[in-house]
Order: structure tokens, then C-alpha cells, then sequence
């Protein structure tokens, strides 16, 4: 590619490449069996391992938060202790937490997508990506150690000096998440590095789907908040150990100081969990309008300001703990500047709709069903950073209730809508439709009878994580623990249909969807190096007023996949090749 | 993709479409990991800082339990083995690839005496009962927290010794690496990036020095 | 809509303290409740209105407009401010205790809550303060974080370990109002509850004589008045019932049986022991979570408990 | 594109430049225990005598041993980026832990 050193002169032989509809060798049948899964390097088998165990996860955090709703049926004991039950919750934070939401998106779905979506074969350090697999594993294997031996009663939180002198296993479980936050660095290494140096001819920065630029926030956050979390765990751990007192009032620390030092970490990890989720609502609303995202830039730098003022405002999970009133109003104020371009993104994906061709498909429903969920979520934020608000509202249910719409009604119902839209990419195989409507009703229902009725009680004073509540709450326990049964059902429901359509599906075409989006124009399910043909980009992601055709070009000589790709390959002249 | 691999030179994978994306690559992510460094420890230095505001008077009294000559001496060892990898890598690049092992062994050679030197101070505390947290029996130091003093000394030392004894193994398989005729001017990507790790450790305790040893 | 917020929050009785919180969530439910309708009507009415009518649709090319993004981030970034000055504004308020309050110590422990007044009287899980006076509460844990909540008042605030916290409140009427411990503590954390009783001026006076030093009545009363004081009873019950903790009743005289299969009779000595060293003998079925009362409790005050514990018989 | 365009990519450093930054590295280690031990600097200057030289030999190391004065631009801002971020939760957990004791802020 002689050529190719010059920019603005050079030609580029493409030729079109129209993905094939029956592909022959596909990442799934090309190596077979077990250890082919076990010590692959490959990108997608890794996503897919990724989301097997995230699924578990998922399962068991699942069952142990119907456990909890079971439990609270009736004041005082239903079926277990207390100590059990206070247990079963911070078990099921922490799982849901550390081995659910963190690595749900990017780890499971992103690290599927993100380089078929650069047009790059893998990921920059495909064996670091097999590698944080295996870490991840470790982690989890660490807290399960924990779940049978003593469980863990301090809340997924650790705050001291409880976590110093609770009986249980902390130790096995800050050391799990403490290993388990390697995975997560690794993730966001990766990712960052194969952004920057992986594109394919033409993907500019202006031409990145935005899925990718909140994975880019994403593993920003990944990278400098984690190594906070390690250190906080190992100084728990070593306190835990040695007695070393920073943190332990009896030997006079500071427990306020742990406070900080955890949610340095734990306020931009929500964001860790819900940015991906905003990349995902941007693929699936632009795909099912068939029309041009409304506001790219808005949406992809308003990801980057969430990324950073996301750092600025863990306060606002102290506002009671006594830390010094001068704190505590910079935190109030700067959180309220994170919630503008939250904002912006809902505002932005609403106006794509407008004038598009909207087809509610499953993927769609669940944009919607974010979209909805996600704004509560969002308000109720608004209500708990308010300084006299929250003094209230702090620590009952209304903050239970705000998280769970902000972390399920909105990274867990955008992880379903991406789960659904990429699904056919993924196995090759189309789900029922009608099955999965249902399943997406009864999520809603489920959902919001769960989680409503805690916003009652929640501004009426119930405290959270109270194993016996008085008598004027039982009413809203009740509703809310029949709405969480519902919204288990749902969720059984759409494991038995994807499953199904693994044996039975109907083939799924290599884009089902009619999407621009790069990653639609590998075979279903992809090649094992993703395209037989080095993709070249012209168009952005979300062209709609173009035609396929445009989509759909590649190198028509092998050789370079466009390393430098500040060459935009609009510049230069194209030379179709005829097929 | 088997049409894409002919030019390929066996060092660079096939996901790579050169040896320079792969080195650039491999770079940006070890940058990206010394970021996370410097943050995990930056956590250690924040602690540092609260107690340090806290309680000036206890960092000053505390301190003189600290030996300035050994720090010093632990910090020109260790400055010295940044040369060396820096030298390495110079070697590498322009193919000396015996120059390239003297280095790294020199490297290791001056990483033990960093840790040898650590050894020798850790056991002079250990013998006075400074030990961390609960451990701490010392009497010499009238102050309430003395012991978190220690503590903090004890996490920050022994975090960026345990870097040290990561460090010592990298060299190493570095080393082997290079006895096998793997590196050349071509291909060094691993000698790079591992100095780039040995440097922050350097770079760490470059502040770790003034801030326990040099407070009077 | 004023029954509604009735609905949502708790009757407010320190107009002092919560009505400015009262205000502004009634101001951001309200505001929230008309973005979020039109948000939910735009979809909806979206969804229908440009439904897809055939695969070959073709939708204009509309990028962004930069008009409706400035007003759309300038509107809710005018309303956040109104929202933070509001918001401080209220918690301003918390935070400046009146120059008058009536000031009373709180301590709280794993799971309970002592009240100390100025004249040495100490009550347990139970604050009587006066109506139409601000009341200051100064707070410590004696163990782990604790949290201080009264819904009715609007009030909350972590106990810490090592420094003092403080809340205040001022309750108009008479009557009661429930406090929760809001951080979470262990165990019994969901039963770490008390009571404010609001007295009138006269009636608060009068109990508070009542309530003499704290050092009154028989050894039999002063152990009782402790175990309640102490928190003993919110994991020994004083009925037999079981607990996390073996039962104060019928303790006293008899056989224990520990779990390393030794046993010893119930004597002055084995209480003593079992409060100053709970970990030196578990008695058969129990976990080792005692904490030592080393320091908490005087000579005489274990001799109370133990005059105390002889009158439970079964 | 492999050969022409190696040089700007990995710069190689003489040896004469590597000795001279190590010295000044092993000087300045020298001026700031000497500055520590033997010249009294009122309370809180001493410190920032002694980061002012630590962060002169952090600059030193970064820019000639860890390569960021030729590499590119981008790598330096993330050490750049990882430091401000350290140095954000720094001064923000200050606020804090400095500020307990005061009074309210008031507008």
C-alpha cells in the first residue's frame, strides 16, 4: 500500500462484500468442544463465557433476592434468622454488584461487539481478555468459598469497624472482589487500547458507534476508579489481618475515611454499570427507527462528562455520615451537574424516534421500558441529592428503590434489549417473538409492582436492610415481594425461550434487523476472525438515508486493515471492484 | 483470514496487521496499566496525606525511627536500576543483545540489594516491636496513633517492595527470553514495556523517600 | 394532591426542621412527574405515529439541532440549581441548632439506645423531650456506626464511635413518634428501635423529677432499669422466649452446659465471668457474639443484674 | 510501512544521555536529604522543598527514561490523567477530613 501515504490522493480499492446468508465455518463450529472454549483467545467465545457466568451470577443473586422478598412477607420471622437474612442481602449485593452489573455489558455483550463493531479481528490482548476471564473466575470462586463457609453480614458496602469485627468470612470476599477488580482493569485496558489503535480503515472518532464511545467511558472509569477499590480492600483485609487501625476507631481511625475510599470507587462504578447500557439504547433505538441518531455528539461526550464528573460526587453517599459540612454541599452541587447529561441522552434518543420508522420489536420494547424506568430512576436522583431530601430519604427504601430502577430498570433492561438485539449475531438463531413480548410485559409488571411500593414506604421512613419492619409496612412488602415473584417468572420465561431457540430457532440472517451498524455485516453468527474481508468504513453507524450497498465495502486486496486510521477513508478516491 | 497472514513475521499475531500496531498497542495498554498504578497507590499516598494533616506532630516524632542514610542509599540503588533498563532497552534496540542480558542482569542484581537493604530495615523494626497495627508494642513514641504511622509505612513499603519482588521475576523471564534469541532490534516489545513498569516502580519511590524518611 | 403527599411521607411533627424538606419533594415530584408524562406520551405517541409501515420506509435525515439541545440542557440545569438552593437551604436549617435547645447525650450501642439527661437520670429506648421546645440531641456509638432517624421529625444522622454527632428537633404536639437505627449494625439491627415521647412543658418536668439520678430504687429495680439501659435484653429475653441469646429466665441456680462439653452451675461468679468474658464459656446452641461489658458496668451495677436475674425464675 | 518509518517511532537514547540523566538523578537525591537534614525550612515549606525535588526527578524519569518526551503525546496525558485523578480524590477527601469542625458555609 504505497499508496496509502499520502491521504488525500491515494485510492483505495474496495470491493463489496455482501455477508453470506449460510455461512460455512463460523466461530462456533470452527474449533469444537470444550477446551476449544477453555483456552480460546477468541473475542467472542470469551463474551460468551463472560455472559454463561454472569448469567449464573445473575441466577443466584436472583434467588437470593427472592429469598429476601419471601422473608419479609410478615414482620419478624417468616422462614429464616436474622442472621441469615442479613447475609442473603449482602450476598445478593455483592454478587449482583461485583459479578452481575460490573462486567455484564462491557465483559459479556461488549467484548462480543466492540471489535466487530472496529472492524478489528480481536481485541488488542486477546490472551489479557482470556486471562481476565479466568481472574474473574478465581474471584468468584473465592466468594463462593465465603457464600459456604460463615457467609458475609457487613452489606456489600464493608463499612467499618462492622466489617473489622463481623464474624463472618470478610476476608474471602474483599480478596474475591479484590481479584475480581483485576478482571475489570484488564477489561478496560483492553478495551481503551484496542479503540485507540484498532479501527478499520475509516472509523474516525465522528464515526464510532456510540456503543463504543460508552465502552470508551466505560473502561476510562474501569481504569482509574478499580485500582482505588484493590487498595481499599487489601487495607479492610490487612485491618482485618494485622489490626492496622486506619480505618478502625477503636485504635483511632477514621471509619469516615473508609467511607471515602470506598465510594471513590463505588459512585463511579454505577456509572461502570450504566454507561454501557446508554450504548446499547443508542444502537437498538436507531436500528428499530431506521433513522439517524438525533444529537451524536451530544450523546457520545455527554458519556465522556458522566465519566468524569461521576469521579467528582461520591459524597453524596455520605451526606449523614459526619464528614464536614463543606464536603457535603460541593458534593450536593456537583452531583445535580452529573444528572444534566443523563438528561441530554434521554431527551436526545426520544427525538430519534421523531419522524422515524419505528417497529416495536423485542429489543425496542426494552428500549422503552428503559427509557421509562431509567427516568424515574434518574428523578428520584435528582430527589436524593437535594441536601434536605436526602437527609430524610437517606438509607430507607426510597434509595433501594431509586438504585434498582436506576441498576435493573436501567442497565439490567438494557442489557435484555441488547442481549435480544444481538442475540441473532451472536448464536446464529432467532428467538419467538411472541414469547418474548410476554416476557417483556411481565418484566414491566413484575418490576414496577417490586419496586414502587418501596418508594412509598421508603419516603414513609422503612429503613432498608431491616429484617423486621413495623406493622404499618406490611402492605407494601406484600405487593412488593408478589410483584418481585412475577418479575421472577419473567425472567424464566426469556431463559427458556433464548434456550430454546438455541436447539429450535429459526436461522438467523445475517441481519435481521436492517441495521447499518458494521457489526451486521459479518455472517451470522460471525467468522472466527469476524469479516472475511478487511471492512472499510465510509459512511457513519447510523446512516439510515443511505443504502446498504455503502455499507458494505471492503479492501479489495489484502494486506493492511488501515492501522493508522486518521486516514479517513472518505478522503480518498474508491474504486469499486465489481464482484 | 489466511490471505492476510503471509507477510506476517512470526512475532506479530495474527489480529495484528504489523509489528509497529502491535508494539504501539502493546504500549498504549502498558500505559494504560501504569495509570492504574499510580492510582492504587495513590489510594496508599491519600491515606498518607489525611494522617499527615491529621497529625503532623505524630509524622515527625514517628520519622526518626526511619534510617535517611539507608533510604537514600535504597534510592540511588534504585536509580541506578532504572539506568540499567534503560540501558537495556538502548542495547536491545540497537541489537546488542549481550549488552542487552548484562543490563538485566545488573538490573536484578541491584533490585535483591534493594530488597536486601528493605530485609535489613524491616528486621531492625520487627526486633524494636514496631510492627503494624495491633502487632505494635514500641514505647519510644508517645503518640496515640503512632501505630497507624506504621501501618502506613508498613502498606506503602511493602507494596512497592512487593512491585520490586514482581519486578525481579519479569527481568528475569525477560532475561530467559532473551538467552533463547527471541528479542532483536526488530521485536521488543516485552523488554519496553517491562521497563516501563520498572521505571513507575522507581518513579513511586521516588516519592515514597522524602514523604517517610525525610520529615524532621 | 395533599392527600397524596400524605400518602408519601409521614405526618410532620417539627414543622421546625422537616417543612422545608416537605416543600421541596413535594416541588420535585411534581416538576419530575411532568417531565417524565411527557417523556412517556412523546414515546408512546412516537411509537404509534411513525410506526413502520412498510421495510422500505425512508426517514429524513435529521442530525442534531442545536436550539433544542441548548434549551433542553439549560431548562434542567436552571431547575437543578432551584432544586441544590432549595435543598441546602433545608439542610442549613438542620444543621443550626438553636441557641435554647434543651440539650440531652445519646449513646448508642449494638442494639439499643440510652438517653442521658443533664440531671443523671438515663433512660433506655425511650426519649421524653417537651413540646414546642428545640431539642438537641448530642450522640456517640459505643461500638460500630449507628444512624439516628425520625421520620415524624425529617431527622437523620449517623453515631459514630469517636466523635460527637448531633441532630435537633422541635415537637409542637404531644404524642409519640418512632426512631429507627438507619446504619446498618448487625444482628438486630432491624430491631434497634426507640420511642420519642413529646410531653408537655409541665408533664416533662414532672417526669424528669421522677426519674430522680438514675440511682434509685431497690438493687433489684437498678438491675432491671440496666439490663433495659444496657441493651442485655435485646438478646436476652427476660421470659424464657428464645433469642439469639440464652434467656435471663430460670437462668439462675442452674446447670449450664457449653459447648465444650463442660457444664457449670449459674452462680454469681459464672454471670460476673459471662459479662466481663463472654467468650470464656458458650453455653450449648448459642454463637460466641457477646461483646465484654468491661467498663460499662460497675461492680455494683453486675451485683444489680445479678439481684435482677434471681427473681426470673421459670 | 515497516522500514522508513521506525525512527520517529522508537527513539533510541545514546548512552552519554542515559548517564547524564541517572547523575542528575543520584544529585538531586543527594540536594534533597541534604536539604532535609541541614537546612531548616519553617513547617510546612520543608515539604514542599522536598516534593518540588521529587517531582523535578519524577519529570526526569518520565521524560528521558520512560521514553514520553519523544513518545506520543497521548501517553503522557494518561500519566498526566492518572495523576490529576489522584490528586482529585486527594483534595477532595480533604475537604473533608480538614473542615470537620468548622461551621456551616453560608451563602
Amino acid at each position: 500500500m504505497a499508496t496509502a501515504e499520502v491521504s488525500n490522493t491515494r485510492t483505495l480499492k474496495v470491493k463489496r462484500f455482501k455477508p453470506s446468508e449460510d455461512p460455512k465455518k463460523t466461530y462456533l463450529t470452527e474449533e469444537k468442544g470444550l477446551w476449544s472454549w477453555l483456552t480460546t483467545v477468541d473475542h467472542k467465545k470469551i463474551g460468551l463465557m463472560y455472559l454463561g457466568s454472569v448469567t449464573l451470577f445473575f441466577l443466584l443473586g436472583g434467588v437470593l433476592a427472592l429469598l429476601l422478598r419471601t422473608e419479609l412477607l410478615t414482620p419478624a420471622k417468616t422462614f429464616i434468622e436474622a442472621d441469615t437474612y442479613n447475609q442473603f442481602f449482602t450476598l445478593h449485593g455483592a454478587i449482583m454488584v461485583f459479578f452481575v452489573l460490573v462486567p455484564s455489558i462491557p465483559a459479556a455483550l461488549g467484548n462480543f461487539i466492540l471489535p466487530m463493531q472496529l472492524g478489528a479481528k480481536d481485541v488488542a490482548f486477546p490472551r489479557l481478555n482470556l486471562a481476565s476471564f479466568y481472574i474473574y473466575v478465581i474471584g468468584a470462586i473465592f466468594t463462593f468459598f465465603a457464600l459456604v463457609n460463615n457467609g458475609l453480614d457487613t452489606g456489600w458496602t464493608f463499612y467499618t469497624p462492622y466489617s473489622i469485627e463481623s464474624n463472618s468470612s470478610v476476608i474471602w470476599v474483599t480478596l474475591g472482589a479484590f481479584i475480581l477488580g483485576f478482571s475489570s482493569i484488564l477489561t478496560g485496558t483492553n478495551f481503551i487500547t484496542t479503540i485507540h489503535k484498532m479501527r478499520a480503515p475509516g472509523i474516525t472518532w465522528g464515526k464510532l458507534p456510540l456503543n463504543i464511545w460508552a465502552l470508551y467511558a466505560t473502561s476510562i472509569i474501569q481504569v482509574l476508579a478499580t485500582p482505588v477499590l484493590a487498595i481499599t480492600l487489601l487495607l479492610l483485609t490487612m485491618e482485618r489481618v494485622f489490626g492496622i487501625g486506619i480505618f478502625d476507631p477503636a485504635m483511632g481511625g477514621d471509619p469516615v475515611l473508609f467511607q471515602h475510599f470506598f465510594w471513590f470507587y463505588s459512585h463511579p462504578a454505577v456509572y461502570i454499570m450504566i454507561v454501557p447500557g446508554f450504548g446499547i439504547i443508542s444502537e437498538v433505538i436507531t436500528t428499530f427507527s431506521k433513522k439517524h441518531i438525533f444529537g451524536y455528539w451530544a450523546i457520545a461526550l455527554s458519556s465522556l462528562a458522566i465519566a468524569f464528573i461521576g469521579f467528582l460526587v461520591w459524597g453524596h453517599h455520605m451526606f449523614t455520615s459526619g464528614q464536614s459540612a463543606v464536603a457535603t454541599t460541593v458534593f450536593s452541587f456537583l452531583t445535580f451537574l452529573v444528572g444534566i447529561p443523563t438528561g441530554i441522552k434521554i431527551l436526545n434518543w426520544v427525538a430519534t424516534l421523531y419522524k422515524g420508522s419505528i417497529e416495536m420489536k423485542t429489543p425496542m420494547i426494552y428500549v422503552f421500558i428503559f427509557l421509562f424506568l431509567f427516568s424515574i430512576g434518574g428523578f428520584t436522583g435528582i430527589m436524593l441529592g437535594s441536601l434536605a431530601a436526602d437527609i430524610h430519604l437517606h438509607d430507607t427504601y426510597y434509595v433501594v428503590a431509586h438504585f434498582h430502577y436506576v441498576m435493573m430498570g436501567g442497565t439490567l433492561i438494557a442489557l435484555l434489549a441488547g442481549l435480544h438485539f444481538w442475540w441473532p449475531k451472536m448464536t446464529g438463531k432467532m428467538y419467538n417473538e411472541f414469547q418474548a413480548k410476554i416476557g417483556a410485559a411481565l418484566i414491566f409488571i413484575g418490576f414496577n409492582m417490586t419496586f414502587l411500593p418501596q418508594f412509598i414506604m421508603g419516603s414513609q421512613g422503612m429503613p432498608r436492610r431491616y429484617y423486621n419492619y413495623i406493622d404499618q409496612f406490611t402492605i407494601f412488602h406484600q405487593t412488593s415481594t408478589i410483584g418481585s415473584y412475577i418479575l421472577g417468572v419473567g425472567f424464566l420465561l426469556i431463559a427458556y425461550y433464548l434456550l430454546v431457540s438455541l436447539f429450535r430457532g429459526e436461522k438467523a440472517p445475517a441481519n435481521p434487523w436492517g441495521s447499518r451498524g458494521l457489526e451486521w455485516q459479518a455472517t451470522s453468527p460471525p467468522d472466527l476472525h469476524n469479516f472475511d474481508h478487511t471492512p472499510v468504513i465510509i459512511n457513519g453507524p447510523y446512516d439510515y438515508h443511505k443504502p446498504m450497498e455503502e455499507f458494505q465495502l471492503g479492501l479489495a486486496d489484502s494486506g493492511h486493515n488501515g492501522h493508522d486510521p486518521s486516514h479517513d477513508a472518505t478522503g480518498a478516491k474508491q474504486e469499486v471492484v465489481s464482484n | 483470514m489466511a490471505n492476510h497472514s503471509t507477510s506476517h513475521p512470526t512475532h506479530v499475531q495474527h489480529h495484528f496487521v504489523d509489528s509497529d500496531q502491535q508494539f504501539d498497542s502493546a504500549k498504549l495498554g502498558m500505559w494504560v496499566f501504569l495509570v492504574n498504578e499510580i492510582l492504587f497507590f495513590g489510594g496508599l499516598f491519600c491515606a498518607y496525606i489525611v494522617y499527615r494533616a491529621w497529625h503532623p506532630e505524630l509524622f515527625t516524632q514517628a520519622a526518626t525511627e526511619l534510617n535517611a542514610f539507608w533510604g537514600a542509599v535504597n534510592t540511588v540503588v534504585l536509580i541506578g536500576s532504572s539506568l540499567t533498563v534503560a540501558m537495556a532497552i538502548r542495547s536491545v534496540q540497537k541489537n546488542q543483545i549481550k549488552g542487552l542480558k548484562i543490563n538485566l542482569l545488573i538490573t536484578i542484581a541491584l533490585a535483591v540489594v534493594f530488597m536486601v537493604v528493605k530485609g535489613f530495615e524491616y528486621a531492625h523494626k520487627f526486633e524494636l516491636g514496631i510492627l503494624p497495627g495491633e502487632l505494635y508494642t514500641y514505647e519510644g513514641i508517645e503518640h496515640a496513633q503512632a501505630a497507624i504511622f506504621f501501618s502506613i509505612y508498613y502498606m506503602m513499603t511493602g507494596i512497592h517492595a512487593l512491585h520490586v519482588i514482581i519486578g525481579i521475576g519479569l527481568m528475569w523471564w525477560i532475561y530467559v527470553r532473551a538467552n533463547r534469541g527471541e528479542f532483536s532490534s526488530e521485536y521488543y516489545t516485552p523488554v519496553e514495556i517491562t521497563g516501563l513498569y520498572w521505571h513507575l516502580v522507581d518513579l513511586i519511590w521516588i516519592f515514597l523517600f522524602p514523604l517517610l524518611y525525610l520529615i524532621e | 394532591m395533599g392527600s397524596l403527599f400524605d400518602f408519601m411521607l409521614p405526618e410532620l411533627k417539627s414543622p421546625m426542621t422537616g417543612a422545608t424538606t416537605d416543600a421541596l419533594m413535594g416541588f420535585i415530584h411534581i416538576v419530575s412527574f411532568i417531565i417524565l408524562a411527557g417523556v412517556t406520551i412523546a414515546m408512546i405517541y412516537f411509537a404509534i405515529k411513525y410506526r413502520r409501515r412498510s421495510e422500505d420506509d425512508e426517514t429524513p435525515l435529521i442530525t442534531h439541532n442545536n436550539k433544542l439541545e441548548i434549551t433542553w440542557s439549560v431548562i434542567p440545569l436552571l431547575l437543578v440549581f432551584i432544586v441544590f438552593g432549595w435543598g441546602y437551604k433545608g439542610w442549613l436549617n438542620l444543621q443550626t441548632v438553636p441557641d435554647n435547645a434543651y440539650e440531652i447525650q445519646v449513646s448508642a450501642y449494638k442494639w439499643g439506645w440510652t438517653f442521658k439527661y443533664d440531671t443523671g437520670a438515663q433512660i433506655g429506648n425511650e426519649v421524653h423531650v417537651p413540646a414546642g421546645r428545640p431539642v438537641k440531641l448530642v450522640m456517640q456509638s459505643e461500638d460500630v456506626l449507628h444512624s439516628f432517624f425520625v421520620p415524624d421529625y425529617r431527622i437523620k444522622q449517623d453515631v459514630l464511635p469517636n466523635r460527637y454527632t448531633y441532630v435537633w428537633f422541635q415537637a409542637e404536639e404531644t404524642g409519640e413518634s418512632q426512631v429507627f437505627c438507619t446504619e446498618y449494625c448487625g444482628t438486630s439491627h432491624s430491631d434497634m428501635l426507640a420511642k420519642v415521647i413529646v410531653h408537655t412543658e409541665e408533664d416533662f418536668q414532672a417526669w424528669l423529677e421522677d426519674q430522680g439520678t438514675g440511682g434509685g430504687g431497690t438493687p433489684e429495680e437498678r438491675g432491671e432499669n440496666l439490663i433495659t439501659l444496657q441493651g442485655c435484653v435485646s438478646c436476652h429475653s427476660v421470659d424464657g422466649s428464645a433469642g439469639i441469646a440464652p434467656s435471663f429466665q430460670g437462668l439462675w441456680g442452674k446447670e449450664r452446659n457449653f459447648q465444650n462439653a463442660s457444664s457449670v452451675t449459674a452462680d454469681e461468679n459464672y454471670i460476673r465471668e459471662s459479662i466481663l468474658n463472654p467468650s470464656a464459656k458458650i453455653v450449648e446452641g448459642f454463637q460466641n457474639q457477646m461483646v465484654s461489658y468491661e467498663g460499662r458496668l460497675s461492680d455494683d451495677d453486675i451485683s444489680d443484674i445479678i439481684e435482677y436475674i434471681k427473681t426470673l425464675e421459670e | 510501512m515497516s522500514g522508513q518509518n521506525h525512527e520517529h517511532h522508537h527513539h533510541v537514547s545514546t548512552a552519554g544521555q542515559l548517564w547524564a540523566i541517572a547523575t542528575g538523578l543520584i544529585i538531586l537525591t543527594i540536594v534533597t536529604v541534604v536539604v532535609a537534614k541541614f537546612v531548616p525550612i519553617p513547617a510546612p515549606f520543608d515539604v514542599v522543598a522536598a516534593i518540588s525535588i521529587a517531582l523535578v526527578k519524577a519529570f526526569l524519569v518520565a521524560a528521558f527514561f520512560m521514553n514520553l518526551y519523544w513518545d506520543t503525546k497521548f501517553n503522557a496525558m494518561l500519566l498526566i490523567m492518572g495523576v490529576a485523578f489522584f490528586l482529585l480524590m486527594v483534595l477532595i477527601t480533604l475537604l473533608d477530613t480538614m473542615f470537620r469542625n468548622d461551621i456551616v458555609p453560608s451563602f
